[in-house]
């Protein structure tokens, strides 16, 4: 395999791309740790589903209130500025058009923007927690992944196979390889590791990544 | 952040010419009354904005306010509930000369037509005016074996209101009864504008008793002292 | 014309029904003085479309705060425990099914419970206020009303002739002759003035006032 | 008027067999721990209420609060977005043996659907799971060329949650983010039952501060210094 970013390299490229002042949700998991990368001089302000607005990093260990919690379950603390509401105006927020981008994981994105981040199909327990409402209403709804699954398979896909999270919602995609748009239902390639030629990662895409403008260098700091 | 505007002039500068405008505000209490004279200013001053659709609980009371907006030809339509005040002349003239566009809701509807909006709901069902005239061409649609009448949300381009306590982020506070429609009204706008009597540094306001968070407000302008409206018209004031 | 009840009396007798401990929203104007007639020793809590609830009288003349009042726009006080709410929370309480009582003015009631107090017809300026919404949800819907209209003639009818604010929303009219329920598309006499025949109160009465049940003496003190 | 009640399982008495029930919180956070013991306590000691349909953003964590009620085997389905935690077993066995049964909503549409109950709308359009396996069988309609799913009210026979102050009329405030869902759930539950750190006098909480007005609260009982369902977990505690 070659070379790729790591989750956290991911996570600081989809983080230079928010916007001074945007309002940010942030998926449970995998997506949380973008906001350790927030480009100096620039200010986000974190929403959570469960009703908070404004919140800042993980308490020193022993010092949690489990009262002040994200929606991944893990204990934050409060910038000033912060506000707390119920669950339906937390995702009247979410749907309402009032977020400026979502940021989430996936198993699987379409060409034409459907995102499957919530089931792998029939066996065990369902669970899907706020993705569903997620992928509606932000202005950006945009997925970090590696390009590619455990076992090699393209994430990016003509059409998704496993169950569908949203239909037509993703508009960017930072990749383990690359940063592709999603546009008129396609995939547009902007972004690549300079290491992987256009034709190795087309290999390892499973729908045709569309030139259409320049495609730059994916340049990445080294992240611990 | 800072959403902070240093003048009345500049927080409503955008309003455009046709614009769909929420005003806060259920009588006097919770109008922002510096909000709209600024607006009144800058139609004398330049001839815009007009042809505004308004929506407010009331159309207007006495010759100030909304009523003075009507009375300067600048509105266009009123969307509201109750078009009837201690002193209605503005708009009963201009309605009943053809000069003027009523859209008459439930004030029920209308509150939770503002709320939809805000919160990405395109349409529900209410049993508020099933079978009245108020719902003709309605869709209508039986759940549980009654009937309910399906309404859409209400949008607009801009909201002014008035709120107590604001904070750089936008978070707000209201007084009393002043809250009424305002914080729906800062979450349906594509721009909310809030005149506060205060501005407080960010954390000045409890993150448990903000009342409508930052991320439905964009710009919040100091108005010390505000006015009431009740008392403006209990004095006779005219502002034209 | 025989004799009649004042409005006061209409009230007082209305204000009879309220339970102890009910939440009650008064429609504006007349409705509105029901509220000095609550029986001693038990409490009702006033709702007020405007965001209010637990409010109290009238303040003194010179001490209103305008941004207190009620939904006919007066001032008011407030009472221990009040709280305030925007408008689509105290809609919630209307139409939600959380008020025990709903008192409201009519024009006309229908014997199904058909309601129109919001309209005279195409003339002037409409305005509906929350009339509409006020009429479903309460658990007991009652009107106040003079029996007849100021020109005599009657207001309960087998249907109505003035725009509707509600189709079979009324359970019980208080009028200045009689107390009358609603009960399967009927109006069923409850309480009579002593001093009118039954055959004179029907003769007033745009529909046949059924008797079903006792019918008792409709007795209210002097009021000033 | 007073909604106190002296002791936990007096306030929870008459939950009966087969009822739907709402239980606040978001993980451990606005969880009624002790409300629901006392609930476990009673069918512990008379065999009821079993057979409850429980509705809650999650199903369980560990082997105490909702778990522990699923563990006695009270629970006959859940109504909820997320059936997953640090510690599923509870719901996890029962769910993969048949034994229990699952409703799986989306989070936002689990809130929505609650405050329509308790908001009179029967149902709502929203964006939320259109296209996806959970919104089969619903229906589905356009709107200004984007489609929706209709989602209808979800109302509950009781109402457990968590608030921080209450006063004798039923007035709730909240504790941060343990607000979540309790305000919702105490609008569409027919009774409300709200255990608060703390019953202070009519009046000891500020009009303006009242998260969830008395008139969606039927009882309120003082737990002085209630139990953190996350310290708990964390130490192993089970409850049974």
């Amino acid at each position: 395999m070659t070379e790729k970013l790591s989750n956290a390299q991911i996570a600081w490229r989809a983080a230079q791309d928010i916007e001074d002042g945007a309002y940010v949700n942030l998926g449970i998991g995998f997506p949380e740790i973008v906001a350790k990368f927030q480009p100096e001089g620039r200010e986000a302000i974190f929403h959570t589903e469960n009703g908070v607005l404004g919140f800042g990093e993980a308490p020193p260990k022993g010092q949690e209130d489990w009262d002040l919690i994200n929606a991944g379950k893990k204990a934050i603390t409060l910038k000033p500025g912060a506000a707390f509401f119920h669950h339906a105006d937390s995702f009247a927020m979410v749907r309402g058009g009032h977020l400026d981008v979502a940021i989430l994981g996936a198993y699987q994105v379409a060409q034409n923007g459907d995102l499957a981040n919530w089931s792998v199909g029939a066996k065990g327990v369902p669970a899907v927690g706020g993705a569903m409402d997620l992928v509606h209403g932000a202005k950006r709804v945009a997925v970090i992944t590696d390009h590619v699954t455990k076992d090699g398979k393209p994430k990016l896909l003509e059409a998704c196979t496993l169950p569908l999270t949203g239909v037509a919602c993703v508009t960017r995609v930072y990749t383990s390889l690359c940063v592709v748009d999603i546009e008129n239902g396609r995939f547009v390639l902007r972004e690549k590791l300079p290491s992987i030629s256009l034709e190795d990662l087309q290999a390892v895409t499973g729908a045709t990544l569309v030139i259409d403008g320049p495609v730059a260098d994916l340049i990445v700091p080294e992240l611990d | 952040m800072d959403k902070t505007i240093p003048t009345l002039a500049e927080a409503v500068a955008d309003i455009h010419d046709g614009a769909v405008l929420m005003v806060g505000g259920f009588g006097g209490s919770g109008a922002p009354i510096e909000l709209i004279h600024a607006l009144i200013d800058r139609f004398v001053a330049t001839g815009s904005p007009k042809n505004l659709t308004v929506i407010n609980n009331n159309a207007g009371n006495g010759r100030i306010g909304i009523a003075a907006m009507i009375d300067m030809g600048m509105v266009k339509k009123m969307v509201c509930s109750f078009p009837r005040s201690a002193d209605p002349r503005a708009f009963t003239e201009k309605y009943l000369a053809g000069e003027i566009e009523l859209e008459l809701v439930p004030q029920g509807t209308l509150a939770e037509r503002i709320r939809a909006a805000g919160a990405g709901i395109p349409a529900f069902y209410t049993p508020t005016s099933f079978g009245t005239e108020l719902a003709k061409g309605k869709p209508v649609k039986e759940f549980d074996g009654r009937s309910y009448v399906e309404e859409r949300w209400l949008k607009a381009d801009f909201a002014i209101v008035k709120g107590q306590l604001g904070d750089p982020y936008g978070n707000i506070t209201y007084r009393m009864a002043g809250r009424n429609f305002n914080p729906l009204m800062c979450m349906a706008a594509a721009k909310s504008i809030v005149q506060v009597s205060k501005i407080v540094p960010a954390g000045g306001i409890e993150p448990e008793q903000v009342i409508t968070p930052g991320i439905f407000v964009d710009r919040i302008v100091e108005v010390a002292n505000p006015r009431q409206e009740e008392d403006m018209n209990r004095a006779g004031e005219v502002y034209a």
